[in-house]
């Protein structure tokens, strides 16, 4: 019972906080260039300011562009009750909710390539085939990390799996290679750089930005909260896999959220130090990614 | 007595040289129906002890339908049509005959090394029916002409025939009815089909007779 | 009550022949057809059900043709059963399609007048089927093998006046029956090894009446382990060449993408969704009689389903007409059926029943999910390309609008192939991962390295299915139509959407209800995997499903609320309609559309070296181009590469042969004497 | 009795000779098929009714087997010749490949030949006797060269001239074979040539004599029989003669030469030379199943094609029977069965060859859509030669192949595999192509009487494949018994 009261109580957190991370992102970026940047919650405010506004629909569309946004926030919204913070499983984990922690980003995607496709643009459809392209590629990197995480662990439950010794444990390399894999993806699919840029402006070269240009007041702020919450989502899991353990529900929350902090720090940095891929090279990267995860489930499967 | 055999015989051998050798068709005829004759005698010369009408009637029959009606026949096909030679031969005149000779050492060797089939048979009797159904199958080969075809089928027959006439003693009724019925086919149906040919291509070069094929065209 | 399973064949015969009888009477025949095939086949369908709920194995035989070691042998069984289930289901759905389909265009008698025919194929190949998983006698079971693959065959030239449709025939036939010609060998090869290859009892024909026929499967089951041990590899490798060219394992598909689009589209609904799985029925039922497998068959299995899987999805991806797409589709979900039946194997042979149960209740389960999502998507694609005019996605677009419900169904069944929770395409595919994931932590590294290619397989072939099903629903269905015949498109009339809402219904039930389906095929998992307590080991699998589907229920019911919610915001405030944001282009066209080559490009442009994607059309160039034109099309490269090449050359070296009958008789005659010569000099001397 | 069965059509063929009106000549062939079949039908009921005449005459399991299969055929087929003689009995025809002009045979002489086939043919199943049976095929060549020339123009003529130079030389083969097995019987041993003799007294042959005779009288009778490399007359002959006669050819003529085949070689085997005969025979059969499928792939004419097919099923029967065990039964229910669907395919190609005009696969498209009957026919009589369930030949094939696996060598089993799927690849290509597409010759109308011999046969085909009769499979089994181990 106190378990399922912590995990609801965690899950509360995430969803308040979620907005927060891309904030600090923003923050360190501006650092980094020497600005003052937007406010620490602006998220909050365009959140606020989304919710308030009225919408405006194309014609070509159907009710799937309207589904979308809110099945996929919906679909963000459950894998983050997958998610755990330490000690307490998620609310819904099980053995094997791993696979549906990505089915469920999965489901989020499919949704919005359709939307976007539903608007007949013909730049929607250039996001969408990217989207497509480079989630076909996230999809293994990220499982066969998990893969050799579980093999580790000797578990197939995210709980037990995030709940592992974590960096200190006996299996440095493969847990570090895992990380490094799953934050590659965590880039990808979170539209970072250097394989997307959030703030671009050309919607030649956008990937994420463009799939939503139709997308506006509520339906939009689904998106935008959605994102959130996949990001946070994601760097969870992140975090999950690098942070060492203590027993103590409290103190694995506060950890974990010190990682969260931690990981909006470090994609700061990357977006601010690291150029933006060419739109060619980023399967590499991707493939890099699954290279590592493969080497990583190659580790610790040698007992 | 088997003076006569062995001379018969020699002149057997002779007539498939003939045969062999000649390029016109007129001879080939005469040779293969000298050969017929030769047939006819043989029994006779060969066997007193068996019955002697039954000897005249086979060699009555076999002389009048290999000796006479089958060359007769095939004279007319070639007075129908004017061609009184084979035209060119698969196998030229010389080099059939220096084959017939190597087929005649052939037919020497092996024929004296099989187990004799019957003990009264002559030794000369199964090379010279050897060399004469080889010659036979050979100027089939050979030659183009469907009349010397023919001929060249009946001059098989009178080998096989001549290999019969050794087991003559023990399957006198299998040896008469096969010659004889072979020597009514080869003169019937070959005969009339001859006929045919002439009428529809007045000629007899069988390579007419090659438009039925699957190789491409 | 085993002999009243040939009940519902003997009347799907029966409907069949009366529409072959009353064919010149084209609404008499085809009414009584479609009308026989449905209530047959529900027939079937609920007998099924029972029997299966009634449990328990039966069997049957009388002697028949005891001299080509043949006898009458049927059986029941949790496998027979379980096989029956989706062949008499989707039988009835595609007749009820078929009925509207065919129906459609009679307009001309000469037409209408073939539907007769059409129709008892129809019923043969759904008895054949039938006859198929029920047959317990090699000669039984390839009699009705073979009549599945003709009566399928003249079905694909339904519409023969069409080269293309020809040309499929020829190479469906060719192909099916070089896999018949191992499946003989394979079973001959049992009879061998079961009856000990007594040469004085097959002689005497009627060897051991007691014991059975010689071809008997019952001979070859109690053979299993002593008897078939030594032949047992070439038997597994045989029935997989075999029976893997009916299920188009890679690379023996070539014949699905030519068939399935040529047929009409009930029929490559019912081959693609139940017929191509007799295969598979077939490896099963030959597991059965070759004892503890060994470690390479399941090894093989997965190196198989992974290469088909991956290939599969791949050329799907670079297709655009529809229904090639959905047929090479096929050929991966086949992938994923062997890569879970690997895994079981796997586990059995390395003994590690957890793994063996969930690999084998994953690859079965899958079998039933594929049928329905596989049977739906072909119904929708058929609606769509009547509706459309065509079977070119980049022809269609929009259909969604004009033709709501059926668009409804193709998207479930999208998402379903694609292994979105919370559809039965997921969990099948949650429990080969699971089983996966299982073989991982076991201590024995060779499962653990097949079980990670499975994996990664399975990652791969998911996300690359979803890229290529929202290909597929995203043109076809969505944006602005791109022809006139796409614009004035409509629904096809309540029979050719009934079916194919049911389906839907059907995919969204078996997600939602996991738990109870691996439940139910519990005591099948058992017999194959030859564990009793199979259940006990699903049981956690059966728990995550139960979370999955609060998870599903939960997305919908957020899904709702988010909606409600915004309804509400939006209330009051300015909503109004605009174009598409167009960049600020003057003029945008429906032809401006991403199509679903240029959606795919990015994918099957990494992958070109596999595909070769054959490019024709000149590019623009100057500054006032002329009109260009481009097209790509992606045919097979195993058939064009690999058997094409194989097949002239034999042919052309047969054919050399042709010399022999040159025409001169004069050799003629030279051939007899040397036969004799040749025979002489090598039998004599 | 059995001398009836012989005479009857002998004398009848005499009469049809003379008789003048075509209707009760007609009338008269159908009759005789008619009375010939009862007959042999009694004989299948009661062989103890039919005693035999001599150690020369009898009928035992083999010749039953293949005189019903004769009989049969010609039953069938004397249908289809009165349907052919009505659509033929034209004077002056012009040639539909060529466009000159030609006459028919004169029916009365077209019959009586038919007829003599008949007798001749009976004579080949029930004699008992090596120089008897030598006789009786060479009767069977000299009553079909008239057959095979009924259409009087030059490419029936050089068929005919080809498949009597041919066949002659392999029976000139048979004659001196049958002399040495004569030389094979010790002297003063048993002063005849029957089968029971030799086979009785066969431990006291002389073997060599004995291997020789036998490797004549196999590339002899062979040559009859169509085995490769002697099959060259068989397909000229096939696709020149009138369908009718291209069908007893090959249902029937060939059947007499495969009896002469096994008789002989149960003298062999009965002196244990089993496995030196089964040996030789099983070269034939592969050579001629390679050579068949060779000359089907990409074969232009269909007539042609099915003669080829001949040539593979003989193929077949001889790898059954050099296969031994229970590829000898299954050689001879294969026999059965190839009578009976190739005899109704040549039967639907006449039919075929009468509307479209032309022999050549190019030219016939649709088939289907313009003779509907004839197409499902011909159709279900492709897949029937080509060893598909549930028709006979999928049997026998299966039986062979049982055979081969049963036998252990692995070259066999591939071979023979892969030589069937190389044929059934060639036949599927132009059955596709004749029959489907859409028709250019308009619909025209069938004849019921074309289609009745077809139609039967196949169906009995087809049911031999359903359920092999119990007295047919107790047949066949005594006839093995024959054949010897």
């Amino acid at each position: 019972m106190n378990q399922v009261l912590v995990s609801a109580l965690q899950l509360g957190i995430s969803l308040f906080l979620a907005p927060l991370v891309p904030g600090v992102i923003n923050r360190v970026k501006a650092i980094m260039a020497g600005r003052r940047g937007q406010p620490l919650f602006q998220a909050y405010f365009d959140l606020a300011k989304l919710f308030s506004k009225g919408s405006v629909y194309s014609r070509t569309t159907t009710w799937v562009f309207r589904l979308g946004p809110s099945l996929g926030c919906a679909a963000a919204l459950t894998a983050l009750a997958l998610l755990p913070w330490g000690a307490a499983g998620g609310l819904l984990s099980f053995e094997g909710d791993l696979i549906l922690f990505a089915g469920l980003f999965g489901l989020m995607r499919f949704l919005t390539i359709l939307a976007a496709l539903d608007t007949g643009s013909a730049f929607e459809g250039m996001g969408a085939s990217r989207e497509a392209w480079f989630s076909a590629l996230a999809e293994p990197a990220l499982l066969l990390g998990l893969a050799s995480l579980a093999c580790t662990a000797q578990s197939l439950s995210l709980a037990q799996i995030l709940s592992g010794p974590g960096i200190g444990g006996g299996r440095g390399a493969a847990v570090l290679l895992a990380a490094g894999a799953v934050f590659i993806v965590f880039l990808s699919e979170n539209a970072r750089i250097p394989v997307d840029d959030p703030n671009t402006h050309l919607e030649l070269t956008m990937i994420h930005e463009v799939m939503v240009l139709d997308h506006s007041g509520v339906d939009f702020g689904y998106i935008q909260y959605g994102s959130f919450l996949k990001l946070w989502a994601l760097g969870g899991l992140l975090v999950g896999i690098l942070r060492p353990k203590t027993g103590l529900w409290a103190a694995d929350l506060a950890a974990g959220l010190g990682g969260m902090l931690c990981v909006g720090i470090a994609t700061g940095l990357v977006e601010s130090l690291i150029a933006r891929l060419r739109l060619a090279r980023v399967p590499q990267l991707l493939v890099a990614a699954v290279a590592m995860s493969a080497l990583a489930l190659a580790l610790s499967l040698v007992r | 007595m088997t003076m006569w055999v062995e001379g018969f015989l020699v002149i057997l051998i002779l007539t498939n040289l003939w045969l062999l050798g000649s390029s016109r068709l007129l001879s080939c005829i005469a040779a293969v129906s000298v050969q017929g004759v030769l047939l006819g005698i043989l029994p006779l010369v060969i066997r007193i002890d068996a019955p002697l009408g039954r000897l005249l009637l086979q060699a009555g029959v076999s002389l009048a339908l290999k000796g006479i009606i089958f060359p007769l026949l095939m004279l007319r096909a070639v007075r129908s049509v004017d061609a009184r030679r084979e035209m060119e031969p698969l196998v030229g005149y010389s080099t059939s005959l220096l084959i017939g000779v190597l087929l005649l050492a052939v037919s020497l060797y092996t024929g004296l090394r099989l187990p004799a089939p019957a003990e009264a048979a002559p030794r000369l009797l199964v090379p010279a029916a050897l060399f004469t159904a080889l010659t036979g199958l050979f100027v089939i080969v050979g030659r183009r002409s469907a009349i010397v075809q023919a001929m060249a089928y009946l001059a098989m027959e009178n080998g096989i025939a001549a290999f019969g006439m050794a087991l003559a003693e023990q399957e006198p009724l299998l040896v008469e009815m096969g010659t004889l019925l072979d020597a009514f086919v080869a003169v019937f149906v070959m005969g009339i089909t001859i006929f045919h040919i002439n009428r529809e291509f007045d000629h007899i070069d069988s390579r007419k007779l090659s438009s039925l094929k699957d190789t491409p065209q | 009550m085993i002999l009243l399973s040939l009940v519902p064949p003997a009347l799907l015969l029966l409907a069949g022949l009366g529409a072959f009888m009353s064919a010149g009477r084209p609404r008499l025949s085809h009414a009584l057809g479609a009308a026989g095939a449905t209530g047959a086949s529900l027939l079937g369908f609920s007998a099924t059900v029972v029997q299966l709920a009634h449990g328990g194995a039966e069997a049957f035989s009388v002697p028949w043709n005891t001299s080509i070691g043949a006898s009458f042998s049927i059986g029941f069984d949790a496998l027979s059963g379980f096989f029956l289930l989706p062949i008499y289901g989707l039988s009835a759905v595609c007749a009820i399609y078929g009925f509207g389909y065919l129906g459609g265009h009679n307009a001309d008698p000469a037409e209408s007048r073939r539907h007769g025919p059409s129709w008892f194929f129809f019923c043969a190949l759904a008895a054949s089927m039938v006859l198929v998983v029920l047959a317990r006698n090699a000669v039984l079971f390839l009699a009705a093998w073979e009549i599945m693959s003709f009566s399928s065959w003249v079905l694909v030239t339904h519409e023969h006046e069409k080269e293309e449709a020809r040309q499929a025939g020829i190479t469906y036939l060719v192909a099916t029956q070089i896999g018949t010609a191992f499946l003989l060998v394979m079973f001959l090869v049992l009879g061998a090894a079961g009856s000990g290859a007594a040469p004085a009892a097959t002689l005497a024909g009627t060897a051991g009446a007691s014991e059975g026929a010689v071809l008997d499967f019952s001979r070859f089951a109690s053979a299993a382990g002593t008897a078939m041990v030594p032949v047992s590899g070439a038997v597994f490798l045989l029935s997989l060449v075999g029976f893997g060219t009916k299920a188009g394992i890679v690379p023996l598909h070539v014949w699905l993408p030519e068939a399935h689009p040529a047929a009409p589209s009930h029929v490559s609904a019912l081959m693609s969704g139940v017929m191509i799985k007799t295969g598979i029925y077939g490896i099963l039922r030959v597991l059965t009689f070759l004892g503890a497998p060994q470690a390479w068959w399941g090894w093989t299995l997965v190196a198989a389903g992974a290469v088909s899987g991956i290939v599969g999805v791949l050329f799907a991806l670079a297709q655009h007409d529809i229904k090639r797409l959905l047929a090479y589709h096929s050929v991966e979900n086949i992938g994923i059926i062997l890569m879970g039946l690997g895994i079981g194997l796997l586990g059995m042979s390395y003994n590690a029943p957890a793994v063996a149960a969930l690999g084998f209740a994953g690859g079965l389960l899958h079998v039933l999910n594929h049928a329905m999502f596989k049977g739906l998507l072909f119904l929708g694609a058929g609606s769509a390309a009547r509706a459309g005019g065509t079977r070119d996605m980049d022809r269609l677009g929009g259909l969604l609008r004009v033709m709501p419900l059926t668009g409804i169904g193709f998207l479930v069944g999208a998402a379903a192939i694609s292994g979105l929770p919370t559809l039965n395409g997921f969990v099948s595919e949650l429990l080969i991962f699971l089983g996966a994931f299982r073989g991982l932590s076991l201590s024995e590294v060779p499962l653990a390295v097949a079980a990670a290619a499975a994996i990664g397989a399975l990652a791969l072939i998911s996300g690359l299915a979803a890229a290529c099903f929202t290909k597929a629903f995203g043109i076809s269905f969505l944006g602005e139509p791109r022809t006139t015949q796409a614009r004035e498109a409509r629904e096809q009339g309540p029979f050719l959407v009934i079916p194919i809402l049911l389906l839907a219904a059907g995919c969204a039930l078996i997600g939602f209800l996991g738990p109870y389906a691996v439940s139910a095929i519990s005591p099948l998992v058992a017999q194959m995997a030859g564990i009793p307590a199979a259940a006990d080991f699903l049981a956690p699998a059966r728990e995550g499903l139960r979370s999955v589907a609060v998870a599903g229920a939960a997305v919908a019911a957020l899904t709702g609320a988010l909606t409600l919610l915004r309804v509400l915001l939006q209330r009051g405030r300015p909503v109004s309609k605009a174009g598409t944001w167009d960049c600020g282009y003057v003029k945008p066209d429906a032809r401006m559309q991403y199509t679903s080559s240029s959606f795919a490009q990015p994918l099957t442009g990494m992958f070109g070296w596999l595909l070769r994607t054959v490019r024709t059309g000149k590019s623009v160039d100057g500054l006032f181009p002329a009109e260009a034109r481009f097209e790509s099309e992606t045919p097979d490269v195993f058939s064009r590469r690999l058997f094409r090449p194989v097949f002239r050359g034999a042919g052309a070296v047969l054919s050399r042969l042709a010399w022999l009958q040159h025409g001169r008789l004069q050799l003629y005659v030279l051939y007899l004497a040397a036969a004799l010569l040749v025979l002489l000099v090598w039998r004599l001397a | 009795m059995i001398l009836t069965l012989i005479l009857l059509p002998a004398c009848a063929a005499f009469a049809a000779w003379l008789i003048r009106s075509n209707t009760i000549r007609r009338g008269l062939l159908l009759s005789v098929s008619v009375i010939h079949a009862a007959l042999v039908t009694w004989l299948w009921v009661d062989p103890s009714r039919f005693p035999p005449i001599s150690a020369w005459l009898a009928v035992d399991a083999l010749g039953q087997v293949f005189l019903g299969i004769t009989s049969l055929l010609f039953l069938a087929v004397s249908f289809s010749a009165v349907s052919f003689l009505r659509r033929e009995s034209g004077t002056t025809r012009s040639d539909p490949e060529e466009g000159f002009l030609f006459d028919n045979t004169p029916e009365a002489l077209f019959s009586a030949c038919l007829l003599g086939f008949l007798s001749t043919m009976t004579l080949v199943t029930t004699s008992q006797h090596f120089g008897l049976l030598w006789v009786a095929i060479e009767g069977t060549t000299l009553v079909s060269a008239p057959l095979i020339h009924y259409h009087r123009h030059h490419r029936s003529l050089e068929a005919t001239w080809k498949y009597l130079l041919v066949c002659s030389v392999g029976i000139a083969f048979a004659l001196l074979g049958t002399y040495f097995l004569a030389a094979a019987v010790p002297a003063g041993g048993i002063n005849s040539m029957t089968l029971r003799g030799l086979v009785e007294n066969a431990s006291r042959l002389d073997t060599r004599w004995l291997k020789a005779g036998f490797l004549l009288l196999l590339v002899g009778y062979g040559t009859k029989m169509g085995l490769a490399p002697m099959h060259t007359w068989l397909p000229d002959a096939h696709s020149e003669a009138p369908s009718v006669v291209s069908a007893l050819l090959s249902g029937a003529l060939l059947n007499c030469a495969f009896l002469a085949i096994l008789r002989i070689f149960s003298v062999a085997s009965a002196a244990g030379l089993a496995h030196f005969g089964r040996e030789t025979i099983l070269v034939f059969g592969l050579v001629s199943m390679g050579v068949a499928a060779g000359l089907i792939i990409g074969q232009p004419d269909y007539k042609r094609m099915l003669a080829y097919s001949s040539v593979e099923h003989m193929g077949i029967l001889a790898v059954g029977i050099g296969l031994g065990g229970l590829g000898d039964w299954a050689a001879l229910f294969h026999a059965v069965n190839h009578s009976l669907i190739k005899a109704s395919l040549f039967l639907l190609a006449g039919n075929i060859l009468s509307v479209y005009g032309s022999k050549k696969i190019s030219d016939v498209r649709g088939a289907l859509r313009s003779v509907p009957v004839t197409a499902v026919l011909w159709v279900a009589g492709f897949f029937a030669i080509m060893g598909a369930p549930p028709f006979g030949a999928f049997s026998s094939e299966l039986s062979i192949l049982r055979a081969a696996v049963e036998s252990g060598s692995w070259i066999m089993v591939v071979v023979f595999s892969l030589l069937l799927a190389a044929v059934f690849a060639g036949m599927v290509s132009v059955l596709v192509r004749t029959a489907q597409g859409a028709g250019e010759v308009r619909k025209t109308k069938e004849p019921t009487l074309s289609l009745v011999a077809p139609l039967s046969l196949l169906a009995l085909s087809l049911i031999l494949g359903i359920f092999i009769p119990g007295f047919l499979d107790r047949a066949l089994w005594r006839a093995v018994m024959l054949i010897g181990a």
